[in-house]
Protein backbone atom coordinates (compact mmCIF):
# COMPACT_ATOMS: atom_id res chain seq x y z
CA UNK A 1 0.00 0.00 0.00
CA UNK A 2 1.26 3.87 -0.44
CA UNK A 3 1.37 5.46 2.22
CA UNK A 4 1.54 9.55 2.57
CA UNK A 5 2.70 11.44 4.79
CA UNK A 6 1.95 15.41 5.10
CA UNK A 7 3.00 18.75 6.98
CA UNK A 8 3.97 17.95 10.78
CA UNK A 9 3.56 14.41 10.43
CA UNK A 10 5.61 13.92 7.20
CA UNK A 11 8.46 15.83 8.80
CA UNK A 12 8.55 13.42 12.00
CA UNK A 13 8.53 10.10 9.88
CA UNK A 14 11.33 11.63 7.29
CA UNK A 15 9.66 10.80 4.31
CA UNK A 16 6.80 12.09 2.29
CA UNK A 17 5.57 8.78 1.01
CA UNK A 18 6.28 4.75 1.22
CA UNK A 19 5.53 1.96 -0.18
CA UNK A 20 4.27 -1.11 2.14
CA UNK A 21 3.59 -4.39 2.29
CA UNK A 22 0.90 -5.26 4.78
CA UNK A 23 0.17 -8.26 6.28
CA UNK A 24 -2.80 -9.43 6.34
CA UNK A 25 -3.57 -8.87 9.90
CA UNK A 26 -4.09 -5.31 8.96
CA UNK A 27 -7.75 -4.44 8.22
CA UNK A 28 -8.81 -1.02 9.93
CA UNK A 29 -6.61 2.19 9.91
CA UNK A 30 -6.10 1.64 13.46
CA UNK A 31 -4.56 -1.29 12.52
CA UNK A 32 -2.56 0.54 9.70
CA UNK A 33 -1.46 3.35 12.10
CA UNK A 34 -0.31 0.54 15.06
CA UNK A 35 1.67 -1.26 12.09
CA UNK A 36 3.17 1.85 11.73
CA UNK A 37 4.07 2.72 14.34
CA UNK A 38 6.66 -0.80 14.84
CA UNK A 39 8.43 0.40 11.61
CA UNK A 40 10.86 2.61 13.59
CA UNK A 41 11.49 5.49 16.32
CA UNK A 42 10.30 8.46 13.65
CA UNK A 43 7.39 6.49 12.75
CA UNK A 44 6.34 6.25 16.48
CA UNK A 45 7.07 9.19 17.11
CA UNK A 46 4.85 10.69 14.51
CA UNK A 47 2.09 8.78 15.86
CA UNK A 48 2.48 9.82 19.19
CA UNK A 49 -0.43 11.52 19.78
CA UNK A 50 -2.57 9.12 17.49
CA UNK A 51 -5.95 10.58 18.43
CA UNK A 52 -4.67 14.17 16.73
CA UNK A 53 -4.10 12.82 13.30
CA UNK A 54 -6.31 12.80 10.88
CA UNK A 55 -6.41 9.78 7.77
CA UNK A 56 -7.24 9.50 4.25
CA UNK A 57 -7.95 6.49 2.21
CA UNK A 58 -7.78 6.82 -1.70
CA UNK A 59 -8.14 11.28 -0.98
CA UNK A 60 -11.20 10.82 1.60
CA UNK A 61 -11.61 11.43 5.07
CA UNK A 62 -12.13 8.41 6.79
CA UNK A 63 -12.53 7.81 10.57
CA UNK A 64 -9.64 5.02 12.36
CA UNK A 65 -12.35 2.24 12.76
CA UNK A 66 -12.77 2.76 8.53
CA UNK A 67 -11.67 -0.50 6.91
CA UNK A 68 -8.72 -0.53 4.41
CA UNK A 69 -10.45 -2.41 1.62
CA UNK A 70 -9.05 -2.46 -1.82
CA UNK A 71 -7.80 1.09 -0.84
CA UNK A 72 -4.46 2.00 -2.77
CA UNK A 73 -3.26 5.14 -0.70
CA UNK A 74 -3.28 5.99 2.90
CA UNK A 75 -2.74 9.42 3.79
CA UNK A 76 -2.13 11.03 7.51
CA UNK A 77 -1.95 14.73 8.42
CA UNK A 78 -2.92 17.04 11.10
CA UNK A 79 -5.91 18.73 11.10
CA UNK A 80 -6.29 20.54 8.41
CA UNK A 81 -5.73 24.71 8.85
CA UNK A 82 -6.30 26.42 4.80
CA UNK A 83 -8.22 29.21 3.75
CA UNK B 1 -30.12 23.70 -15.24
CA UNK B 2 -26.76 21.78 -13.77
CA UNK B 3 -24.61 24.43 -12.45
CA UNK B 4 -20.78 23.16 -12.07
CA UNK B 5 -18.85 24.94 -9.26
CA UNK B 6 -15.17 25.78 -10.58
CA UNK B 7 -12.60 24.54 -8.25
CA UNK B 8 -8.70 25.53 -8.57
CA UNK B 9 -5.60 25.01 -6.69
CA UNK B 10 -3.03 26.73 -7.56
CA UNK B 11 0.68 28.54 -6.54
CA UNK B 12 -0.02 31.63 -8.94
CA UNK B 13 -1.92 34.42 -7.52
CA UNK B 14 -5.69 35.19 -8.52
CA UNK B 15 -8.25 37.99 -9.24
CA UNK B 16 -11.57 38.34 -7.49
CA UNK B 17 -13.01 40.53 -10.12
CA UNK B 18 -12.04 38.06 -12.85
CA UNK B 19 -13.52 35.40 -11.27
CA UNK B 20 -16.45 37.51 -10.68
CA UNK B 21 -16.64 38.57 -14.14
CA UNK B 22 -16.84 34.64 -15.34
CA UNK B 23 -20.04 34.16 -12.95
CA UNK B 24 -21.76 37.18 -14.49
CA UNK B 25 -20.51 37.15 -17.89
CA UNK B 26 -23.21 36.91 -20.87
CA UNK B 27 -25.92 36.81 -17.53
CA UNK B 28 -29.50 38.57 -16.68
CA UNK B 29 -30.13 36.21 -13.79
CA UNK B 30 -27.36 36.65 -11.25
CA UNK B 31 -28.77 39.63 -8.86
CA UNK B 32 -25.87 39.04 -6.04
CA UNK B 33 -23.05 37.63 -5.85
CA UNK B 34 -20.80 37.47 -2.89
CA UNK B 35 -17.20 37.33 -2.79
CA UNK B 36 -14.72 36.32 0.40
CA UNK B 37 -11.23 36.74 0.01
CA UNK B 38 -8.50 35.80 2.43
CA UNK B 39 -5.10 37.26 2.96
CA UNK B 40 -2.02 37.07 4.88
CA UNK B 41 -1.71 38.77 8.48
CA UNK B 42 1.50 40.11 8.90
CA UNK B 43 0.31 39.18 12.57
CA UNK B 44 2.07 42.51 13.78
CA UNK B 45 4.87 42.68 12.12
CA UNK B 46 6.20 39.21 13.04
CA UNK B 47 5.64 36.79 10.38
CA UNK B 48 7.26 37.21 7.52
CA UNK B 49 5.63 34.46 5.06
CA UNK B 50 3.20 31.05 5.38
CA UNK B 51 4.08 28.51 3.40
CA UNK B 52 1.01 26.61 2.48
CA UNK B 53 1.58 22.83 1.80
CA UNK B 54 -1.55 20.79 0.15
CA UNK B 55 -2.09 17.12 -0.50
CA UNK B 56 -2.49 17.35 -4.71
CA UNK B 57 -5.32 15.71 -5.89
CA UNK B 58 -6.70 15.52 -2.67
CA UNK B 59 -7.34 19.37 -2.22
CA UNK B 60 -9.17 19.70 -5.57
CA UNK B 61 -11.55 16.73 -4.81
CA UNK B 62 -12.57 17.92 -1.52
CA UNK B 63 -12.74 21.24 -2.77
CA UNK B 64 -15.03 20.06 -5.16
CA UNK B 65 -16.85 17.47 -2.60
CA UNK B 66 -17.43 20.83 -0.34
CA UNK B 67 -18.79 23.02 -3.48
CA UNK B 68 -21.49 20.37 -4.86
CA UNK B 69 -22.94 19.86 -1.23
CA UNK B 70 -22.72 23.73 -1.26
CA UNK B 71 -24.76 23.63 -4.62
CA UNK B 72 -27.11 21.16 -3.64
CA UNK B 73 -28.28 23.41 -0.84
CA UNK B 74 -28.95 26.83 -2.15
CA UNK B 75 -29.92 28.07 -5.55
CA UNK B 76 -26.64 29.63 -6.50
CA UNK B 77 -26.00 29.99 -10.60
CA UNK B 78 -22.22 29.34 -9.99
CA UNK B 79 -19.59 29.01 -7.67
CA UNK B 80 -16.16 29.57 -7.79
CA UNK B 81 -13.17 27.85 -5.12
CA UNK B 82 -9.57 29.10 -5.54
CA UNK B 83 -6.79 27.83 -3.31
CA UNK B 84 -3.06 28.61 -3.49
CA UNK B 85 -0.18 26.82 -1.75
CA UNK B 86 3.45 27.63 -1.53
CA UNK B 87 5.17 30.61 0.24
CA UNK B 88 2.41 33.22 0.83
CA UNK B 89 3.71 36.75 2.32
CA UNK B 90 2.17 39.07 4.41
CA UNK B 91 -1.00 41.54 2.15
CA UNK B 92 -0.87 38.80 -0.90
CA UNK B 93 -3.88 36.66 -0.97
CA UNK B 94 -4.36 32.92 -0.38
CA UNK B 95 -7.85 31.91 -0.79
CA UNK B 96 -11.04 33.16 -2.90
CA UNK B 97 -14.50 31.89 -3.11
CA UNK B 98 -17.14 33.45 -5.55
CA UNK B 99 -21.11 33.04 -5.19
CA UNK B 100 -23.71 33.86 -7.57
CA UNK B 101 -27.61 33.80 -7.11
CA UNK B 102 -30.55 35.44 -7.56
CA UNK B 103 -30.81 36.33 -4.50
CA UNK B 104 -28.46 37.62 -1.51
CA UNK B 105 -29.35 35.28 0.58
CA UNK B 106 -28.30 32.02 -1.05
CA UNK B 107 -25.04 33.86 -1.89
CA UNK B 108 -24.02 34.84 1.47
CA UNK B 109 -24.70 31.67 3.00
CA UNK B 110 -23.15 29.58 0.41
CA UNK B 111 -20.24 31.77 0.58
CA UNK B 112 -19.73 31.17 4.35
CA UNK B 113 -20.71 27.74 4.32
CA UNK B 114 -17.33 26.84 1.67
CA UNK B 115 -15.39 28.85 3.87
CA UNK B 116 -16.33 26.95 6.86
CA UNK B 117 -15.88 23.71 5.63
CA UNK B 118 -12.95 24.38 3.70
CA UNK B 119 -11.24 25.21 6.84
CA UNK B 120 -11.83 22.21 8.71
CA UNK B 121 -11.98 19.67 5.83
CA UNK B 122 -9.65 20.76 2.83
CA UNK B 123 -6.47 19.02 3.29
CA UNK B 124 -4.00 22.21 3.12
CA UNK B 125 -1.81 23.40 5.88
CA UNK B 126 0.63 26.55 6.97
CA UNK B 127 3.69 26.83 8.30
CA UNK B 128 4.80 30.32 9.76
CA UNK B 129 8.04 31.65 9.04
CA UNK B 130 9.02 34.52 11.17
CA UNK B 131 10.56 38.06 10.53
CA UNK B 132 12.72 36.97 14.08
CA UNK B 133 14.43 34.08 12.56
CA UNK B 134 12.80 31.65 15.03
CA UNK B 135 12.14 28.17 14.53
CA UNK B 136 8.70 27.61 11.60
CA UNK B 137 5.95 26.35 13.18
CA UNK B 138 3.04 24.46 11.84
CA UNK B 139 -0.27 26.81 12.63
CA UNK B 140 -2.76 24.97 15.01
CA UNK B 141 -6.13 24.08 13.91
CA UNK B 142 -9.01 26.61 16.08
CA UNK B 143 -11.52 24.96 18.09
CA UNK B 144 -13.57 27.92 16.51
CA UNK B 145 -13.09 26.92 12.57
CA UNK B 146 -14.95 23.44 13.69
CA UNK B 147 -17.46 24.99 15.93
CA UNK B 148 -18.35 26.79 12.48
CA UNK B 149 -18.27 24.63 10.47
CA UNK B 150 -20.79 22.42 13.07
CA UNK B 151 -23.17 25.75 12.59
CA UNK B 152 -24.57 24.29 9.06
CA UNK B 153 -25.12 20.95 10.42
CA UNK B 154 -27.90 21.95 12.81
CA UNK B 155 -29.73 24.24 10.43
CA UNK C 1 -7.45 52.81 15.47
CA UNK C 2 -10.49 54.76 14.42
CA UNK C 3 -12.12 53.42 10.84
CA UNK C 4 -14.26 55.52 8.74
CA UNK C 5 -16.64 53.82 6.38
CA UNK C 6 -16.37 55.18 2.90
CA UNK C 7 -19.97 55.49 1.63
CA UNK C 8 -21.04 56.52 -2.11
CA UNK C 9 -24.25 57.34 -3.87
CA UNK C 10 -23.56 57.98 -7.56
CA UNK C 11 -24.96 57.01 -11.13
CA UNK C 12 -21.92 55.61 -12.55
CA UNK C 13 -21.09 52.33 -11.92
CA UNK C 14 -18.15 51.19 -9.82
CA UNK C 15 -15.57 48.51 -9.65
CA UNK C 16 -15.50 46.08 -6.93
CA UNK C 17 -11.97 45.23 -7.31
CA UNK C 18 -11.12 48.66 -7.41
CA UNK C 19 -12.90 49.14 -3.92
CA UNK C 20 -11.40 45.80 -2.40
CA UNK C 21 -7.80 47.35 -3.21
CA UNK C 22 -8.20 50.55 -1.36
CA UNK C 23 -9.18 48.64 1.52
CA UNK C 24 -6.44 46.49 1.23
CA UNK C 25 -3.92 48.77 0.04
CA UNK C 26 -0.38 49.01 2.18
CA UNK C 27 -2.21 46.74 4.88
CA UNK C 28 -0.98 44.20 6.26
CA UNK C 29 -3.70 43.08 8.71
CA UNK C 30 -6.69 42.41 6.72
CA UNK C 31 -7.20 38.64 7.11
CA UNK C 32 -10.55 39.16 5.04
CA UNK C 33 -12.47 40.77 2.47
CA UNK C 34 -16.34 40.06 1.65
CA UNK C 35 -17.84 42.07 -1.10
CA UNK C 36 -21.49 41.85 -1.84
CA UNK C 37 -22.28 42.97 -5.51
CA UNK C 38 -25.96 43.55 -6.44
CA UNK C 39 -26.97 43.15 -10.23
CA UNK C 40 -30.28 44.11 -11.78
CA UNK C 41 -31.87 40.95 -13.11
CA UNK C 42 -33.77 40.90 -16.03
CA UNK C 43 -36.91 38.69 -14.60
CA UNK C 44 -37.10 35.76 -17.32
CA UNK C 45 -36.40 38.55 -19.84
CA UNK C 46 -39.54 40.65 -18.87
CA UNK C 47 -37.58 43.49 -17.66
CA UNK C 48 -36.26 46.45 -19.55
CA UNK C 49 -34.46 48.44 -17.06
CA UNK C 50 -34.97 49.43 -13.11
CA UNK C 51 -34.72 53.39 -12.60
CA UNK C 52 -33.72 53.99 -9.06
CA UNK C 53 -34.81 57.09 -7.38
CA UNK C 54 -33.05 58.42 -4.02
CA UNK C 55 -33.40 60.60 -1.57
CA UNK C 56 -30.34 63.06 -2.09
CA UNK C 57 -28.51 63.70 1.49
CA UNK C 58 -30.56 61.30 3.03
CA UNK C 59 -29.46 58.46 1.30
CA UNK C 60 -25.89 58.74 2.05
CA UNK C 61 -26.85 59.95 5.98
CA UNK C 62 -28.99 56.86 6.27
CA UNK C 63 -26.16 54.71 4.70
CA UNK C 64 -23.59 56.49 6.73
CA UNK C 65 -25.26 55.49 10.21
CA UNK C 66 -25.80 52.43 9.10
CA UNK C 67 -21.97 51.70 8.28
CA UNK C 68 -20.96 53.52 11.54
CA UNK C 69 -23.61 50.69 13.47
CA UNK C 70 -21.67 47.66 11.72
CA UNK C 71 -18.10 49.82 12.92
CA UNK C 72 -19.56 49.75 16.04
CA UNK C 73 -20.36 46.25 16.16
CA UNK C 74 -17.87 44.23 14.49
CA UNK C 75 -13.55 44.77 15.02
CA UNK C 76 -13.32 45.86 11.21
CA UNK C 77 -10.26 47.75 9.76
CA UNK C 78 -12.39 48.89 6.49
CA UNK C 79 -15.75 48.99 5.09
CA UNK C 80 -16.92 50.89 2.00
CA UNK C 81 -20.86 51.44 0.53
CA UNK C 82 -21.50 52.51 -2.71
CA UNK C 83 -25.19 52.59 -4.30
CA UNK C 84 -25.68 53.29 -8.17
CA UNK C 85 -29.25 55.93 -8.49
CA UNK C 86 -30.62 56.49 -12.10
CA UNK C 87 -31.27 53.64 -14.88
CA UNK C 88 -29.83 50.35 -14.48
CA UNK C 89 -30.55 47.42 -16.95
CA UNK C 90 -29.91 43.80 -16.85
CA UNK C 91 -26.99 42.85 -16.07
CA UNK C 92 -25.65 46.10 -14.81
CA UNK C 93 -24.14 46.77 -11.05
CA UNK C 94 -26.66 48.30 -8.64
CA UNK C 95 -25.03 48.00 -5.24
CA UNK C 96 -21.15 47.43 -3.45
CA UNK C 97 -20.71 46.77 -0.22
CA UNK C 98 -17.08 45.31 1.16
CA UNK C 99 -16.00 44.69 4.71
CA UNK C 100 -12.52 44.08 5.57
CA UNK C 101 -10.95 42.45 8.97
CA UNK C 102 -8.83 40.85 10.52
CA UNK C 103 -10.80 37.40 10.80
CA UNK C 104 -13.61 35.85 8.28
CA UNK C 105 -16.45 36.08 10.67
CA UNK C 106 -16.69 39.56 11.23
CA UNK C 107 -16.29 40.44 7.46
CA UNK C 108 -18.90 38.02 6.49
CA UNK C 109 -21.39 39.06 9.36
CA UNK C 110 -20.47 43.45 8.72
CA UNK C 111 -21.64 42.52 4.83
CA UNK C 112 -24.83 40.66 5.76
CA UNK C 113 -25.64 43.47 8.13
CA UNK C 114 -24.82 46.20 5.67
CA UNK C 115 -27.27 44.61 2.95
CA UNK C 116 -30.26 43.69 5.17
CA UNK C 117 -30.44 47.11 6.52
CA UNK C 118 -29.63 48.92 3.65
CA UNK C 119 -32.59 47.51 1.86
CA UNK C 120 -35.07 48.38 4.65
CA UNK C 121 -33.39 51.58 5.69
CA UNK C 122 -31.63 53.55 2.88
CA UNK C 123 -34.18 55.91 0.75
CA UNK C 124 -34.09 54.12 -2.01
CA UNK C 125 -36.58 53.18 -4.70
CA UNK C 126 -36.87 50.80 -7.61
CA UNK C 127 -39.42 51.13 -10.73
CA UNK C 128 -39.43 48.27 -13.20
CA UNK C 129 -39.47 49.29 -16.91
CA UNK C 130 -41.03 46.24 -18.88
CA UNK C 131 -39.71 44.71 -22.40
CA UNK C 132 -44.04 44.82 -23.37
CA UNK C 133 -44.08 48.56 -22.98
CA UNK C 134 -46.71 47.54 -20.17
CA UNK C 135 -47.09 50.44 -17.20
CA UNK C 136 -43.65 50.84 -15.13
CA UNK C 137 -44.58 49.72 -11.73
CA UNK C 138 -42.84 50.63 -8.33
CA UNK C 139 -41.18 47.57 -6.47
CA UNK C 140 -42.87 46.60 -3.50
CA UNK C 141 -41.01 45.93 -0.14
CA UNK C 142 -40.75 42.75 0.68
CA UNK C 143 -41.48 41.29 4.35
CA UNK C 144 -38.28 38.94 3.93
CA UNK C 145 -36.44 42.17 3.86
CA UNK C 146 -37.75 43.36 7.30
CA UNK C 147 -37.46 39.90 8.74
CA UNK C 148 -33.77 39.66 7.64
CA UNK C 149 -33.37 43.19 9.43
CA UNK C 150 -34.36 41.87 12.56
CA UNK C 151 -32.13 38.74 12.73
CA UNK C 152 -29.95 41.34 13.86
CA UNK C 153 -31.95 42.76 16.44
CA UNK C 154 -32.32 39.55 19.05
CA UNK C 155 -28.63 38.75 18.57
CA UNK D 1 -42.13 74.18 6.67
CA UNK D 2 -40.47 72.14 3.40
CA UNK D 3 -41.67 69.15 1.98
CA UNK D 4 -40.49 66.50 -0.47
CA UNK D 5 -42.27 63.37 -1.93
CA UNK D 6 -40.65 60.47 -3.27
CA UNK D 7 -41.78 57.29 -5.78
CA UNK D 8 -44.96 57.28 -5.69
CA UNK D 9 -46.06 58.87 -3.10
CA UNK D 10 -44.44 61.73 -5.26
CA UNK D 11 -46.34 61.10 -8.49
CA UNK D 12 -49.59 61.15 -6.62
CA UNK D 13 -48.88 64.34 -5.20
CA UNK D 14 -47.41 65.84 -8.40
CA UNK D 15 -44.41 67.42 -6.98
CA UNK D 16 -41.42 67.13 -5.59
CA UNK D 17 -41.34 69.93 -2.99
CA UNK D 18 -43.41 72.23 -1.82
CA UNK D 19 -42.84 75.09 1.10
CA UNK D 20 -46.07 75.26 3.72
CA UNK D 21 -47.53 77.38 6.07
CA UNK D 22 -48.54 75.34 9.04
CA UNK D 23 -51.18 76.43 11.31
CA UNK D 24 -50.46 76.55 15.08
CA UNK D 25 -52.27 73.17 15.80
CA UNK D 26 -49.82 70.71 13.30
CA UNK D 27 -47.91 69.26 16.16
CA UNK D 28 -47.02 66.10 15.20
CA UNK D 29 -45.74 64.10 11.74
CA UNK D 30 -49.26 62.77 12.61
CA UNK D 31 -50.83 66.20 12.62
CA UNK D 32 -48.72 67.57 9.52
CA UNK D 33 -50.29 64.61 7.41
CA UNK D 34 -53.92 65.18 8.68
CA UNK D 35 -53.11 68.54 7.33
CA UNK D 36 -52.02 67.75 4.11
CA UNK D 37 -54.79 65.41 3.51
CA UNK D 38 -56.80 68.60 3.27
CA UNK D 39 -54.77 70.34 0.46
CA UNK D 40 -56.35 68.86 -2.12
CA UNK D 41 -57.32 65.03 -4.35
CA UNK D 42 -53.57 64.60 -5.05
CA UNK D 43 -52.83 64.99 -1.26
CA UNK D 44 -55.70 62.79 0.03
CA UNK D 45 -54.74 60.13 -2.85
CA UNK D 46 -51.14 60.34 -2.35
CA UNK D 47 -52.09 59.87 1.27
CA UNK D 48 -54.92 57.62 1.37
CA UNK D 49 -53.18 54.64 3.38
CA UNK D 50 -51.32 56.37 5.66
CA UNK D 51 -49.98 53.42 7.37
CA UNK D 52 -47.94 52.12 4.12
CA UNK D 53 -45.98 55.37 4.36
CA UNK D 54 -42.76 56.40 6.11
CA UNK D 55 -41.26 59.62 6.79
CA UNK D 56 -38.45 61.64 7.70
CA UNK D 57 -37.78 64.87 9.67
CA UNK D 58 -34.66 66.25 8.40
CA UNK D 59 -33.47 63.48 6.84
CA UNK D 60 -33.24 60.65 9.92
CA UNK D 61 -36.11 58.65 10.18
CA UNK D 62 -39.38 59.00 12.54
CA UNK D 63 -42.43 58.02 13.27
CA UNK D 64 -46.21 59.18 12.68
CA UNK D 65 -46.17 60.13 16.60
CA UNK D 66 -42.76 62.13 16.21
CA UNK D 67 -42.80 66.31 16.83
CA UNK D 68 -41.93 68.23 14.12
CA UNK D 69 -39.85 70.23 16.56
CA UNK D 70 -37.69 72.79 14.74
CA UNK D 71 -37.64 70.52 12.05
CA UNK D 72 -36.75 72.58 8.45
CA UNK D 73 -37.68 69.37 6.28
CA UNK D 74 -40.33 66.30 6.33
CA UNK D 75 -40.09 64.18 3.34
CA UNK D 76 -42.66 61.33 3.06
CA UNK D 77 -42.09 58.14 0.64
CA UNK D 78 -43.39 54.54 0.23
CA UNK D 79 -41.23 51.69 2.29
CA UNK D 80 -37.83 51.16 0.82
CA UNK D 81 -36.94 49.08 -2.04
CA UNK D 82 -32.83 49.50 -2.56
CA UNK D 83 -30.16 47.46 -2.34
Amino acid sequence: MNIRYFAWVRERVGVEEEAIELPSSVVTVADLIGHLKTIDDNHAFAFEDEETIRVALDQMHVEADAELGDAKEAAFFPPMTGG
Amino acid sequence: MVVEATVRVQAEDFSAQSEMDTLTAGRRDVGALVSFTGLCRDEAGTLAALELEHYPGMAEAELDRIASDALKRWPLTGLTVVHRYGKIRPGEQIVLVVAASAHRRAAFEAADFLMDFLKTRAPFWKKEHFVSGKAETWVAAKADDDADAERWIAS
